[in-house]
């Protein structure tokens, strides 16, 4: 495999190119020169090298199905990358008088409108840098509103069995006691439990629609009805709406805060493991605490010739800001190239498609894997690979198998709620083709978890290098090299 | 149908006659009717022609960096970016991957974090690095967490020369939990106030923070911080301008016990305030405390040598509420732009952008100085530098941009105390013509 | 050093040693002293920074057609190119690969040629294709060459419709070979004129020559030449302009021994007049006639099926003085955003690129011709139309470019009885707006 | 392996978006229209995924060594590829007003001056296509010449035995007679035999200087005056020029017309096959046949406000013009954006290093591999593998065996005057590391030829498809899809 950098650093190359100085130099300040740094030291073309060929180790959605559950994995299209490379998105200063760069205020201002209309949910802040950070930003506008009505008894925060992990961590970032409620049998919220935990020590309930499992929580309705009765508010997590756009709106659901996942459902690619967007949504209730600045416009819409978009920080009841500054601006422009691109029709297709080819799978797959609730899934699918691993193959030992047939591994573990779980999301952008060639991969793998258990246990074969010690790895930690 | 969706009509139908449904509708009967399918009042679909030609507009609205010299800083930085960067990040395997949680389908992007915490190490002088944070402000904030969870203890020492912005949120970071937050006043020279350090600073302390080269230019003097907050048990976070470790001594070498910092000078445009990415770093004995993702070099069952996610029983799929911290998809992207710059320009290009920073920006310092009208303000500096002005900062800046210039950060709403100042930042993007430039129209300004 | 050369000073005295040389001049001394080293009066080396700011400043010196609307065509296109193509052939693997001698390294390369030839096939209704020419202009001449080669005769009959700089470089390629070029003069409809192809096509003519649409923009009537050439035992060789198959019938379809074109418009920017790439196809009987790279289908020892470099005989590199052409290099990777675009837009893509162009060329065409004192002359075309303007075609460009729309071709150099004449291209790039903005304009320069 | 397009493609699919008719229809010829156009349908994710996987097929520059003999496979600065992608030079058309296109035709007018001031050649083409095309261009330039003098009885052209192939095939082009000429024992032109070949019958000689043996021309100045003599000229193949900047001028060097290949010597990517530059330059006596047209510069740099920079058609002498408008401006960019990185002394350290690079693995070689002419080498080297052949084990079997060990093959078979040729270019952009890298694979081949002939004649064994039946391919050609 592809030696690190500092194996391959010469002393005295160098990659780089720079101007020399043209102005007179000044004392440096000797005390605070280091003494020395070791980077390593390459040309140009062994940096492009080393890069070029470490991308090829990867999978990843440019080159293969990535039907990775949870995460959203579609095609990222072309477009995007180019129009949010142009300079005068990529070369402008968040510190810019608000006058010269009213060309991204307004791309911000109508983004926010956008998702407003898509949730229903009318006061959006894009400032959020991923969706847990959405989360973040969420949860402290509900505790704010929580203790600007006075109410601060509410110390607690109900989370389901089968809520993603950001969700936890969130509520007690926020200083809430996290109470788990448990799903019922057909893998919605159990609604009397909720009803039992429920009272004015609950600041509210995290709940994912769909949820984790990819199926719609069939009593939302009622959940919210509960929630809201006992004055607690219903956090969102908005990170499978890739199932609902153009179909429900979150806000019209109960929804009091919902985050957006701009790298998800928007499109924006996911980087290898970021940057995403966790634009946050709110009720106009709780717009006032949303982190500041939002983007605001003029109502005379700047015919003045003034500004007629602008940072508004003048929101005394807001949480303050969560980041540097208004959010991740190219994942912004990425997301609005898509909602351009495809309107509110198209929207719904995306999410029509995405259910369907996930209920397509859910189908063929059916009678292979166990399926824990059997119902229409919406944009994913979770399998259990309990079956198999009686036989002494685990989900991890397929989705390895997997990588050898040529296709990354769903969401594997995830949700807890299901043992040795196998999360599916197709997303809209694979074909039937696509679609067909992973079924035949997956069941084959069913019959090979009979036949040839050894042959999935020992994959990967494939891969520049098998499964890796990764007990070894967290006991003697070697997390960076030794220059 | 639109050109990122594969299946037509008769691909529909074959799966639809597969789950033995009559329409795609159907699969969404479980939503109450009256909630299904709301018309969204969205602006109707474009082609990509259409959406091109409407994006160029818009960014076309924005003055741009490439088309006028500019002075700001405070915490976003015009540095170069050599080509290459944008070719490594802009290669599909790349940026169209996900966390790599599947170690031998993901070694490319395992890799290359592994090199990014290396170099972070070792550009901050500390033990060990994470994957990255969300951003500047963030990585501080979340320095502040680990203080509190390494210490047990829960008040902040907060240098009021930190970046405000970084200020405000930690203090949002931390309104649910339990944190006191003091403030450190600064000196006339604008570093930390020694004395009232001492007060400040006692056993219930879990972290003093600061920041080198501070948030108004000027570099602090870290080593009696440092011994006193030892002393009291505390521990050092030290927020630094990765630029400035081309030539400064290292947060590590400076007594840090957790250093962060915002990387986005590190290869990445200013893309109006994101993305960006936080550094995060610290000493060996608080790995276990960190936030965020870690890679790890192990090995397969014959011995050759690969990466994995590691220590991951600290992170929020594994502990949930126990984690150390909620954050899961962080800037994986930006920090692979950082670790292509850091390669490009290695030992020796990073070491010469810090200098052709630090020469350029006293030349513009004394330039300014030696008008009549415009005094420097506070002590020595690295690339930052703050100018009181003779006519309202304001007024400065919108006279410049009569001429073109983006002017500097206006510090009053930071600093009341500094309402007639200016922040200026150079760097090795602003030529001696443009420096010039701007020397001349503060001149004509001053008059 | 330079950043692009990675040998370090040690480095080159390690090789040195192993050379048992002093210095690498010694190496140089079989070129006598007095010739050796000559300084170069060149600009000094710049730093990346420096030639970015430098070409973009030359760059923004040229008016380009993202801000401007264009009326121009005359054998250059400005259609629409997808995102995709620019990300495919931006990938490092395809354009820093050469010519694919090593099959089994090269696969990539060689299926994408294979596809290319495919669609070009496709496109063209012909039997074979190959992997590409330099340009429009060099195709056409290479098919005169072609087709004397065929048929032994060295006699072509040239339309004068034919793209005049076409004309010019065939008769730059044939000045030092034994070949008579006869030109077919055109009717008042601004087609070949039949009568004088009667006369002029003769039992020593190697090919007819014509394009489709030709350069007036005019649809030619192919099928009596067709017969008229074949009758005689000549060639009917067909110039044409890729887009305009999205619509109209295929040059295989029209009597085509050979057809050749311009491959610009399929996805490739128009780049001051290149990179372009000279479509080739023949019929199957010609085959090893060709100039150029051809790609095959075959397999290896254990069946699977590969592509390689085929009937290589044909060309330099084995025939040398008797290859049918001295074409090494060629244009692989325009050939390879052509063959990215023709499977992004696909058969429906292209159908209706051709009818955008169809239609608002024709929309254009009625609204200038309503206009007083302009008229349009000659008869049907597809996407580019003459109009005579009531002032001069120079006076009517410089007044629009007044307004900033970049006008149309002046035919007076190549034709002189169109002297008063302007060649319109309306593609789908040029909006509704744009075509009312135009129309507008002419009217007041009308008056 | 990757599928074709063809069998991607389904009915219906969309890859494109196009806006939709905002103009009144028009009637279409009816009797001109198509019934069918067999293109592939596939959405924009389909063909992403393709021509990436298509693209992991190939070894480049970027992912290894490329020591392809007589290509100059160096590594191509990325900063190249950004600028000519800038509107300003791809978006602007060739017909424009040239007051219009400034910033064009300044850069090419420099870019033909440095080009004059590397060659010794004060007048330039830039519109030759690629090498080959410049050949051309300069042998009608040399008849043209002829012609204009009279002198009309010069029907033949020198050729030495080791000159690439495009030298005879582009004098056959010009409707020349070749002589091939042969080289003499330390692989230069035999000055005796070209002396007994020249007379007042022969228009030129076309030598390569490096020659494609990759050794300087020992006796050019006498070959240049033995051809001058006769009244013929010299054209130089400057396909080697990565050997001589700031080494030596060719024109000075006796060169009468030279091409240059700007996709080798001036770093324009070679782009799987082109585009490349053919830029030719010829002594002043020559500049009146250049084609048409060429960029000029008005003496009053149009300080009268008049453009500076024009095309100049009006050169009655010209042979025409080559292309179908001014070359390769794109290609042009890229050359001009090195040349004014580099500047003068960068030029030579480019060639020095070039040069050393060369010798170095010719040293290293030496030994292993037959070096058929011993004697220090410019920028490439040519061994023989004669002796390995002997084992049964030939130069085809050895390159086959280097791409098992990840190094592109050197040019092999090439120059015919060299038995079982290996032609090894390295470029002064690889590292030490990497030529002793390759060295070690070479002698390890030098000693599997001996030991385990099998073992190369097998290879290669990692590429996704083995040795391809190439006389199947030629008997039988298959060029197209079937749709
Ligand atoms: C259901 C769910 N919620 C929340 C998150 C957190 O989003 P992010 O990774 O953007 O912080 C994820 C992402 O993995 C998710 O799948
Ligand atoms: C020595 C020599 N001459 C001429 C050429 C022809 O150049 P091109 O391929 O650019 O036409 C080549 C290229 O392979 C060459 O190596």
């Amino acid at each position: 495999m592809e030696p690190l950098l500092i194996e391959l650093s010469s002393p005295g190359r160098v990659g780089f190119s720079l101007p020399s100085l043209d102005v007179p130099e000044s004392e440096l300040p000797n005390d605070l020169v280091r003494d020395d740094l070791t980077l390593p030291e390459l040309s140009e073309r062994e940096v492009v090298q080393h890069f070029t060929r470490l991308s090829q180790l990867n999978f990843s959605v440019d080159t293969g199905f990535y039907p990775l559950g949870s995460c959203t994995m579609k095609y990222n299209p072309k477009l995007n990358e180019d129009v949010a490379r142009h300079p005068g998105f990529a070369q402008i200063h968040p510190r810019q008088d608000q006058s010269t760069v009213q060309g991204a205020l307004q791309l911000m201002s109508e983004l926010q409108e956008y998702l407003a209309e898509i949730t229903g949910l009318p006061a959006v802040s894009l400032q959020p840098l991923a969706g847990a950070h959405g989360e973040l930003t969420g949860m402290l506008v509900i505790r704010a509103y929580h203790l600007n009505r006075g109410d601060d008894d509410r110390h607690t925060v109900l989370v389901p069995d089968s809520a993603h992990g950001t969700n936890p961590a969130t509520a007690t970032m926020c200083g809430y006691e996290v109470i788990t409620v448990r799903s019922d049998h057909r893998g919605n919220i159990d609604v009397q439990e909720l009803d039992r935990l429920m009272d004015h020590r609950v600041a509210g309930l995290m709940l994912t629609n769909p949820n984790t499992l990819g199926l719609y929580e069939e009593h939302i309705l009622e959940v919210a009805e509960i929630v809201h009765r006992a004055g607690g508010l219903i956090y969102c997590d908005g990170a499978n709406m890739n199932a609902l756009l153009g179909i429900a709106r979150p806000g019209e659901l109960g929804a009091d805060v919902l985050h957006l996942n701009l790298h998800k459902t928007f499109s924006a690619p996911h980087g290898g493991g970021g940057p995403g967007g966790g634009g946050t949504a709110v009720t106009e209730e709780l717009r006032a605490f949303l982190p500041i600045p939002v983007v605001g416009r003029t109502a005379g819409g700047g015919s003045d010739g003034g500004a007629e978009y602008y940072l508004d920080y003048d929101r005394p009841l807001s949480i303050g800001p969560v980041s540097s500054f208004y959010g991740n601006f190219g994942v912004m422009v990425k997301a609005y190239a898509y909602l351009r691109s495809l309107g509110g029709h198209g929207l719904r297709t995306v999410s029509e498609n995405a259910v369907l080819n996930a209920n397509y799978l859910r189908q063929q797959l059916t009678g292979y894997f166990e399926l824990p609730y059997d119902r229409p899934c919406m944009h994913e699918c979770v399998f259990s690979g309990k079956a198999q691993a009686r036989l002494g193959v685990h989900t991890l030992d397929m989705a390895k198998r997997l990588i050898d047939l040529g296709f990354h591994p769903p969401t594997v573990y995830f949700p807890l709620i299901v043992d040795e779980a196998l999360m599916i999301e197709p997303t809209e952008t694979e074909s039937l083709e696509t679609l067909d060639a992973f079924v035949a991969a997956m069941r084959q793998i069913a019959r090979e978890a009979e036949d040839a258990p050894e042959l999935v246990r020992d994959s990967p074969r494939t891969t520049p290098v098998g499964r890796l010690d990764e007990v070894g790895a967290a006991r003697k930690p070697n997390l960076k090299w030794q220059a | 149908m639109s050109s990122y969706i594969p299946n037509t009509d008769a691909d529909r139908a074959r799966m639809l006659e597969a789950l033995g449904s009559d329409s795609v509708d159907q699969l969404f009967e479980v939503i109450p009717a009256e909630k299904r399918f709301p018309a969204l009042k969205l602006p109707g679909p474009l082609s990509e022609m259409e959406v091109k030609t409407l994006l160029r507009g818009l960014s076309e609205k924005n003055a741009d960096l490439d088309h006028h010299p500019c002075f700001l800083g405070a915490g976003a930085y015009h540095h170069f970016v050599p080509s290459v960067v944008d070719h490594i990040i802009g290669r599909g395997e790349f940026y169209t991957a996900y966390t790599p949680y599947q170690a031998e389908a993901s070694q490319g992007t395992l890799i290359s974090i592994y090199e990014f915490q290396s170099m972070v190490c070792a550009l901050m002088g500390m033990d060990v690095a994470n994957a990255s944070m969300y951003d500047g402000a963030t990585a501080l904030a979340e320095a502040g967490l680990m203080a509190a969870r390494a210490t047990r203890r829960y008040k902040l020492i907060v240098a009021s020369t930190l970046n405000p912005g970084y200020r405000r949120v930690l203090r949002t970071y931390t309104q649910g939990i339990r944190m006191e937050i003091h403030d450190l006043r600064r000196d006339d020279d604008g570093r930390v106030d020694a004395v009232q350090a001492e007060e400040l600073i006692d056993g219930e302390t879990a972290a003093v923070v600061v920041q080198q080269p501070n948030f108004l230019g000027c570099l602090e003097d870290l080593a009696p911080l440092s011994e006193l907050a030892h002393q009291r048990g505390a521990l050092l976070v030290v927020c630094v301008d990765p630029i400035s470790l081309g030539l400064l001594k290292p947060p590590g070498e400076l007594g840090a016990d957790i250093a962060v910092g915002e990387g986005q000078s590190l290869g990445n445009p200013p893309s109006y305030g994101g993305p960006y990415v936080g550094l995060f770093a610290c000493r060996q004995q608080y790995v276990r405390q960190m936030p965020g993702r870690l890679v790890g070099m192990t090995t397969d069952a014959e011995g050759r040598r690969g990466f994995v996610l590691t220590l991951q029983p600290r992170e929020q799929h594994i502990r949930r509420e126990k984690a150390t911290s909620n954050i899961c998809t962080n800037e994986a992207l930006v920090a692979l732009a950082a670790a292509t710059y850091l390669a490009a320009m290695g030992k020796a290009g990073l070491h010469q952008v810090a200098e052709l920073c630090y020469h350029k920006a006293h030349y513009a310092a004394r330039e300014i100085e030696g008008l009549p009208g415009y005094e420097r303000v506070l002590g020595d500096f690295f690339k930052e530098f703050v100018i009181r002005t003779p006519v309202p900062p304001a007024e400065v800046n919108k006279r410049l941009w009569e001429r073109g210039i983006i002017g500097a950060y206006p510090l009053a709403a930071d600093y009341p105390e500094l309402t007639d100042c200016l922040l200026f930042c150079v760097t090795e993007m602003n030529s001696r013509e443009q420096i010039d430039q701007l020397v001349g129209a503060l001149r004509g300004i001053g008059r």
